[in-house]
């Protein structure tokens, strides 16, 4: 059998029988998860072989599967994450009910993306893509009433990419007569110039899931609405689909189109940089205001989309290298954070920064984990989110001559440590108050795929090359050829480095001499103490008091950035919304909320379209 | 006395309106003096039709002698420029006066130190339980009864040289074996 | 060669030496004396010539100046204060009303002898004391600081239970954290 | 590796010039700041004594790991960031590492400091450091876009994100930076202003309300640590300013002793000469609240920023 | 137990930024006041307890330590009390000292206030040049009284030592060296933008809840109500004198800080009106036996202008050689308890030492 097919197949046979396990033992459900995800690893890493393809046809449609260099590279990052998300799930779910509905669409939606990396032709592209659409929406509406109406924003939005992407879709068989992606692409279906629609349609659909604005309203509640075992995914790697389908296109744009300098293609590459920029911009504005430690994550994780997006816009080589290496080092800290807060979720009880604080001491390797994770989100050196930072920054400067871009992201970066620092004050540092003495540190289980997430984090801090060598392969099927990367230097095209290796030689050092200065020098004169013995002004504070810094943190920024709170791009939708609902009520009919009901609605909808598409779209 | 006019009708507008006796002091200076239950009334009187908005100050004195505590409500009225003296006395025994903080919110500040230093209780008061003190469980350190000296002595270490209080050079003069001389004994502190 | 009671002898000149020329006083105006700290620590007096500065906290402080009389509220923050200090720690008296009370020796409500309750290094003695006499204070707990006879922080930590029952004495209601160094 | 002992030497060597230039550095301001308050002073070495002093504290309190680890973080910085600049342009003695790490790689690591020293004031739960950090940061956010926008334009204009580079071309045409790009020049300098913390910006340690805000709760040889690395930082900062806009020091053809001395010597200068501004400006000036010194940056700063990168772009 | 969500600060009493010993419990949210609380009672030495345990005579030692920036007012309306208990008289020279040692206080009570309004805000340069400059009215002082922060020099009828001509001269040439040093003051303070910016519309008393909140003085006059107890009841001779009582509109920080500007250039003025008219004849009223001195029964309320605002007496005498009872009012009863209490909420945790500063807060004159 065809190791396309059966990886499909054991995903779906999974999904199934972890639903049905869930019946007779709940434990095992999400066991026979994780063994059904690292079956599927194991397959693919062994079995597949790259730029291998499997033709066959449905229905009268030739279809293709296979894996290429660019999709290799995402295909690392989904099973990587989900292997991990899903050992982490174990025990975070353990407590819930309903995990067999939870893990098969927890499998379906991996599927999904596995499905995704996996079509060579638009037809099962989309299939796939809304199988991960579809699992994904019924795992946001989990937690039921609480969650339905962020549910509902995430699947209208998806519904538009949908609409989008499928309009696309049957143009293009309609234009160029084929639904295999790399024949349409040597077709001209992207080269911007005839049927300009075609790419934005695409760009709007993968849009959508990379949460760019304004397309973004319903990645926060989502993300953030979820169980955080599948939010690390579903930010980790979903998101990722997203920027899959958009490196595509828009390489494809800029390669295909007759003049890469058109006046079109510049205005595409400004506008889809300024819409990356102003994403990250307003998500990381809002992300910290937030209280909720994964309502911040979640913001954060559409701004970080947002950097991909300026990486991917530039269409420079350092700039798409950039970007793709974002894209695999947002996976491993987002998901290593938001399982951070699902730790936390599952043995504090609630990730509201405004009621908890100190967990250091009761969890040292959550607290390792989301430090190193933090760093590397903020792009501090040495850890690899720098190293997608500089990439980013130089691509700007040198060779995209965005230079006022460059602000934006910078002015969006230096936010980013406000948050960053929010999140690990607000979870793990001030006071430790009674109502926290009870906390004990997370389960084996969900320690380790933290702790490798972050060792990942620090191995490519010091040896980038590692991502290095399947992003050159990937990015040179997307047609950038000579792709020069090297081990642990960063270089950039005037000539200028940053060589990891001696930065980290540096840091070591310089840690190690100090750390044992440090520690050794009078030892036996340093005290711990804890955390109430601080000087209050000489005063005694009662037991009811708070002396932790909790509410408004960031007051004065917000003061100072009043303008840009003003207006936010929720309330707009909102209204938007509002209205709409006013108008289209038969719509609320069809749109129960339910998500078989969706579904029903999308497959009635391709089906008339494949049916009468000779009709419609001949010409 | 001419000049006291403003005065004494302030003083017959406050007796015509209540049954109380008052008396001009001096230029400025008019003080009534009014049962328990009347002052506030008297004092909601002065601020809203006489112009008295103004309370300068409030105090109470301990007049062991009579068994009384006397409460002293001195109020100014920045138009006619005058003090306003309401007085009026309590029993000693378990003293309760009424709570005038809703006149005057600074009245709070005044009336917990009352409370504080004399035991007399405000029904209705809001505010922390300590003023100055902390943890005081004798007597109202500010009636006439407690002896600050006497709790000193007990409760302060004193240096040696200073435990009797007495004139320093009456001790210095001990302790180097002089006689004090008669002129210093004059002067001495102790009779 | 030095052997090493003569080289000790050297690291503790030395170590002694940026003790003394470094003090960094609580900034805790405890009594009236405090009107006089700003006078010393400007122009005509000026206390940082001998490297006196303020800190705003009990970690980074050394001198704990207690300016003038203590009354029991106060003396309990004080000693919170105090034990907050990292040692070496010194503590000057300032004013008659440490030493014995000075006018206040019948209060209710204030101490009369401070060494009673935590240990002092230097008494500066007068009512108010002249900026002069402070630094004279100082200087004379420098020498001491010079000398290693300040060490008071160790007679604390070694005469604890004294010291406790001293200030228990006074402060009835004690709801203090433990001293632990 | 032949060339390894030299470089271990020259980085321990750019320490101890970098930790005694800023000590002295602070001593100094302490004593003009005497001088301009009418006062005596203290002697040019005091800050010496009090590191001293500091560490020979016979106990030391810390309030956890994060505590513990705060001054080591801020020596990491400095010291990381203080090896990747240019002392000397060229100099053999200072053997520095910038051609490995550009101004991108520095802006970066400058900010590692502060996010350690930021874990460490919240370990200790004292709430007077969690809001000066909360100020910190949102005045950092103020003052790097006026700064970045300078870098930029610095960046654009001579085609190099390296701070070698920079200081390479202006001793090569002999032009300043300050003289070829002005408004660049002026706008990292208000940006230095927020930098060095002192007076209008200085709400971060806020006496008046926070007590010593972020240090709060740090003493002893914590607290001395993390003065060694604020004064490294300070000649860091300077040194970079003098190499990035004032033509930096030192001859790269000539690296004799003497020729060293005499560019250590310009290299003083010109430091000092850029430190006495945010020191002035500090000394006759109040300090501002939080999101009046943000708006403050936001302000003629970034514009000059913007013009200072508007004219990199078209000269 | 519920944990409270707001953070807790407490701004003393051990801290830098209070204005004495005295402790404001502070809940804040973000960097925003929601409630203050003011908890005093650190500085409580019983002082009107211990009054009553000495004669009349000694009740000078405790009263002018009741609050430390500024003694001279209290010696003066506690001498003032007891004359009219006593019916004494006071000649016109000690009047004229008077006046000229309680403007003296009042000045260098103002450079402290100048050293504290702009130390609040960080501007550290003034306070040094403002407190080291207070050091030559102390030599005034200490020239004429003895002493350089307690004076104990104003008694019932009279002073206790006369002036000389020397010390008048010094005094003229003091303020002509103050009045030259507060243009430079006033450069570096009310020049400055940025004080502009951090003293306007911060810390704002109503106007119409001002005088019911007990505000008086600096901050009384800066809402726009021109109240002094100096022209209200004048007592000595300031009614011989001529001199303006600022007020400004606002009622901000910047109105109080423009009114003491003023002041400090009309209490110049006075001074040197006062030493110009000043009378030859006897500056003191012989008093009987001072520890036998009996003051005959009666009560008797005294007020005079500190600068913080009025300072007010009452004593009870019981025809002994004690007083029976002594209470004293201070500006800052009100002002640090029930005026901070209100004014606090809403505003930034940055202003508030500053907002003390400006309403002239003195912890011991309100727990005494």
């Amino acid at each position: 059998m065809n190791i396309f097919f059966l990886i499909i197949l054991i995903f779906f046979s999974g999904a199934i029988l972890s639903f049905i396990i869930n019946r007779i033992a709940p434990k095992f459900s999400g066991i026979t998860t994780f063994v059904t995800i690292a079956v599927v690893s194991f397959l693919f890493f062994t079995q597949v072989e790259i730029n291998s393809i499997t033709q066959f046809s449905l229905g009268g449609i030739q279809m293709q599967f296979g894996v290429n260099n660019y999709t290799y590279i995402f295909a690392i990052l989904v099973l990587g994450l989900s292997l991990l998300a899903s050992l982490f799930s174990i025990k975070y779910m353990q407590d819930n009910d309903r995990l067999g509905y939870f893990y098969s669409n927890f499998i379906l939606s991996i599927a999904g993306m596995v499905g995704i990396i996996f079509s060579r032709d638009f037809i099962s592209f989309f299939i796939f893509w809304e199988i991960m659409t579809w699992s994904s929406y019924l795992i946001v509406i989990y937690d039921g009433a609480r969650s339905s109406r962020s549910g509902l924003k995430y699947m209208i939005f998806s519904a538009i990419g949908a609409y989008a992407m499928l309009t696309a879709i049957v143009s293009i068989k309609g234009s160029y007569g084929t639904f295999i992606i790399s024949e349409a692409i040597e077709n001209g279906a992207f080269n911007f110039t005839d049927h300009i629609y075609i790419p934005i349609m695409l760009l709007v659909g993968f849009a959508v899931k990379a949460a760019l604005m304004p397309l973004h309203v319903w990645a926060p509640n989502a993300y953030s609405k979820s169980p955080m075992s599948f939010t690390a995914i579903f930010s980790g790697a979903m998101s990722k689909m997203g920027i899959l389908g958009m490196g595509l296109v828009l390489a494809s744009v800029y390669s295909h189109s007759t003049d890469e300098n058109a006046f079109n293609v510049l205005i595409l590459r400004q506008i889809l940089g300024w819409l990356g920029g102003i994403t990250a911009v307003m998500a990381t504005i809002y992300a910290l205001i937030q209280t909720d430690a994964k309502k911040l994550l979640a913001y954060s994780s559409v701004a970080q989309l947002g950097y991909i997006i300026v990486g991917l816009s530039t269409g420079t080589k350092l700039g798409v290298m950039a970007a793709l290496f974002l894209a695999i080092i947002h996976a491993v800290f987002k998901g290593a954070l938001f399982m951070v807060a699902g730790a936390v979720e599952r043995q504090v009880g609630t990730t509201d920064m405004t009621k908890i604080s100190g967990l250091i001491r009761k969890m040292p390797f959550t607290f390792f984990t989301a430090l190193v994770s933090i760093i590397a989100l903020a792009g501090i050196p040495p850890l690899g989110g720098f190293v997608g930072k500089w990439m980013l920054y130089e691509a700007l400067i040198t060779e995209s001559n965005n230079y006022f871009l460059v602000i934006v992201i910078f002015f969006s970066s230096t936010a980013a440590f406000m948050y960053s620092y929010r999140f690990l004050f607000g979870l793990f540092l001030g006071q430790e108050e009674k109502e926290i003495e009870h906390v004990k540190e997370a389960p084996v289980t969900m320690i380790i795929p933290m702790v490798i997430l972050a060792l990942i984090l620090i191995v490519t801090g010091v040896y980038p090359g590692i991502l290095f060598e399947p992003i050159a392969q990937g990015m040179q099927y997307l047609g950038y050829s000579d792709v020069n990367w090297d081990m642990s230097v960063l270089v950039n095209v005037w000539g200028e480095e940053s060589n990891m290796a001696y930065i980290n030689l540096t840091i070591g050092v310089v840690f190690v001499v100090i750390f044992i200065f440090l520690t050794l020098k009078n030892l036996k004169g340093t005290r711990y103490v804890g955390t109430k013995d601080i000087s209050t002004s000489g005063e005694i504070p009662t037991e009811n008091e708070n002396l932790t810094f909790q509410l408004d943190f960031f007051k004065p920024f917000q003061r100072a950035a009043a303008p840009l709170y003003k207006r936010s791009m929720d309330k707009i939708w909102n209204d938007l919304g509002n209205a709409l609902e006013a108008i289209f009520d038969f719509t609320r009919r069809i749109y129960t909320g339910n998500g078989q009901t969706y579904a029903l609605f999308v497959i009635i909808f391709l089906v008339i379209l494949l049916i009468f598409k000779n009709t419609l779209f001949t010409n | 006395m001419t000049e006291l006019i403003k005065e004494q009708h302030l003083l017959d507008s406050l007796t015509s309106a209540f049954k109380i006796k008052g008396r001009v002091i001096r230029d400025r200076r008019v003080e009534v003096f009014a049962d328990k239950k009347m002052v506030s009334g008297i004092l909601l009187f002065a601020k809203k039709q006489l112009g008295f908005i103004h309370l300068a100050h409030m105090t109470c004195i301990d007049w062991i002698d009579e068994n009384k505590f006397e409460l002293i409500y001195t109020i100014w009225s920045p138009i006619e420029k005058i003090h306003l003296f309401v007085k009026t006395k309590i029993e000693r025994e378990n003293p309760e006066m009424e709570n005038i903080d809703s006149i005057w919110d600074q009245a709070n500040t005044y009336e917990r130190e009352i409370r504080e230093m004399f035991g007399i209780q405000f029904p209705g008061l809001i505010g922390e339980q300590d003023f100055a003190l902390e943890d005081w469980d004798e007597m109202p350190p500010m009636r006439k009864d407690f002896d600050t000296k006497k709790y000193a002595l007990e409760t302060y270490y004193q240096r040696p040289g200073r435990e009797d209080a007495k004139d320093v050079r009456e001790t210095i003069s001990e302790r180097s074996g002089t006689k004090v001389p008669d002129f210093a004994k004059k002067y001495s502190r102790e009779k | 060669m030095i052997n090493d009671k003569d080289s000790q002898k050297i690291v503790d000149y030395i170590q002694n030496f940026a003790r003394k020329q470094s003090l960094f006083v609580m900034a805790y105006g405890t009594g009236c004396g405090a009107i006089e700290i700003p006078a010393t620590m400007t122009s005509r007096y000026d206390a940082e010539r001998f490297g006196i500065r303020g800190a705003a906290t009990p970690r980074q402080a050394d001198v704990l100046l207690i300016t003038g009389y203590l009354a029991t509220k106060t003396l309990k923050r004080v000693i919170r204060v105090y034990e907050q200090m990292q040692e070496p720690k010194y503590v000057i008296g300032f004013g008659s009303c440490t030493i014995n009370g000075g006018m206040y020796f019948d209060s209710y409500n204030t101490i009369n002898a401070l060494e009673q309750y935590i240990p002092v290094d230097v008494y500066i003695n007068g009512c108010m004391p002249r900026p002069e006499s402070v630094i004279s204070g100082f200087v004379k707990l420098q020498e001491l600081i010079q000398q290693g006879k300040a060490d008071n922080g160790k007679k604390y930590r070694e005469n604890l239970e004294w010291y406790r029952t001293n200030q228990k004495k006074i402060i009835k209601n004690w709801k203090m954290p433990d001293y632990n160094w | 590796m032949e060339d390894l002992g030299l470089k271990i030497f020259g980085a321990i060597l750019t320490t101890i010039l970098g930790f005694t230039v800023g000590m002295t550095y602070g001593g100094i301001v302490r004593k003009l700041t005497a001088r301009v308050q009418n006062r005596y002073g203290p002697p040019f070495y005091q800050n010496f004594l009090d590191l001293l002093k500091l560490q020979v504290k016979k106990t030391n309190i810390a309030h956890g790991f994060m505590g513990h680890m705060a001054p080591v973080w801020i020596i990491i910085a400095a010291v990381t960031v203080l090896l990747f600049i240019p002392i000397l342009n060229g100099n053999l003695w200072f053997p520095n590492m910038s051609f490995h790490g550009d101004l991108i790689f520095l802006l970066y690591m400058m900010v590692f400091g502060s996010l350690g020293m930021a874990l460490g004031a919240g370990q200790s739960g004292n709430p007077n450091s969690a809001i000066g950090v909360s100020r910190g940061l949102s005045q950092m956010v103020g003052f790097e876009i006026p700064f970045v926008l300078s870098l930029v334009a610095l960046m654009i204009q001579y085609e190099t994100t390296s701070v070698q580079e920079l200081t390479q071309i202006q001793h090569e045409t002999g032009v300043w930076n300050a003289i070829s790009n002005p408004f660049a020049f002026l706008a990292a300098l208000f940006a230095s202003l927020g930098m060095f913390r002192y007076s209008p910006f200085d709400i971060v340690g806020a006496p008046a309300e926070l007590a010593s805000g972020p240090v709060s709760e740090f003493g002893g040889k914590y607290l001395g640590t993390m003065m060694s690395g604020g004064a490294i930082f300070a000649f860091i900062k300077l040194t970079l300013y003098v190499h990035l806009f004032l033509g930096g020091a030192g001859n790269p053809d000539n690296t004799g002793i003497i020729a060293t001395l005499l560019g250590l010597g310009v290299l003083l200068i010109k430091t000092f000469t850029l430190y006495m501004v945010p020191v002035f400006y500090g000394w006759i000036n109040p300090r501002y609240r939080t999101e009046q010194a943000i708006q403050y940056f936001w302000r003629w700063p970034t514009a000059l920023g913007i013009i200072g990168v508007i004219w990199a772009v078209y000269s | 137990m519920i944990r409270e969500k707001e953070t807790t600060l407490y701004l003393g009493p051990q801290h830098p930024g209070i204005t004495g010993n005295m402790m404001v419990k502070l809940k804040v949210q973000g960097d925003t006041v929601v409630k203050a609380t003011t908890h005093v009672g650190y500085l409580h030495r019983a002082f009107e307890k211990l009054i009553e345990q000495r004669n009349w005579l000694n009740a000078f030692t405790l009263l002018c330590r009741f609050c430390v920036p500024e003694p001279d007012p209290m010696e003066l309306t506690y001498a003032r009390a007891v004359e009219e208990l006593d019916n004494r008289e006071v000649p016109e020279r000690a009047q004229y000292i008077r006046v000229i040692v309680m403007e003296l206080a009042r000045l260098q009570s103002f450079m402290l206030w100048y050293a504290g309004q702009a130390g609040s805000a960080g501007l550290y340069t003034l306070g040094q040049w403002s407190v080291g400059d207070r050091n030559y009215i102390l030599d005034l002082f200490e020239e004429l009284t003895g002493g350089r922060i307690y004076h104990m020099y104003i008694w019932p009828g009279g002073v206790r030592r006369d002036v000389t001509d020397t010390w008048k001269d010094k005094v003229l040439k003091t303020m002509d060296y103050l009045e030259k040093r507060q243009d430079d003051y006033n450069q570096l303070m009310f020049d400055n933008t940025i004080f502009q910016k951090r003293a306007k519309g911060v810390g704002i008393v109503p106007k119409d809840k001002a005088i019911e909140w007990g505000v008086v003085g600096p901050p009384l006059r800066g809402v726009g109500i021109k109240s002094d107890v100096r022209i209200d009841e004048p007592y000595e001779v300031y009614d011989k004198l001529d001199f303006e009582v600022p007020t400004a509109e606002g009622g901000d920080i910047w109105a109080r800080a423009l009114v003491r500007k003023e002041e400090f250039r009309q209490s110049i003025s006075i001074i040197r009106q006062a030493i110009e008219k000043m009378p030859k004849g006897d500056y003191y009223n012989k008093v009987p036996n001072p520890m036998k001195w009996v003051v005959p029964e009666g009560q008797a309320w005294a007020k005079t202008e500190s600068v913080r605002g009025e300072i007010g007496f009452y004593v009870v005498s019981n025809g002994t050689n004690k007083p029976y009872r002594v209470h004293a009012k201070g500006a800052a009863y009100t002002h640090g308890v029930t005026v901070l209490e209100k004014i606090l909420p809403g505003q930034n945790i940055a202003d508030i030492s500053f907002i003390m500063n400006s309403l002239g807060v003195c912890p011991p004159e309100i727990e005494r």
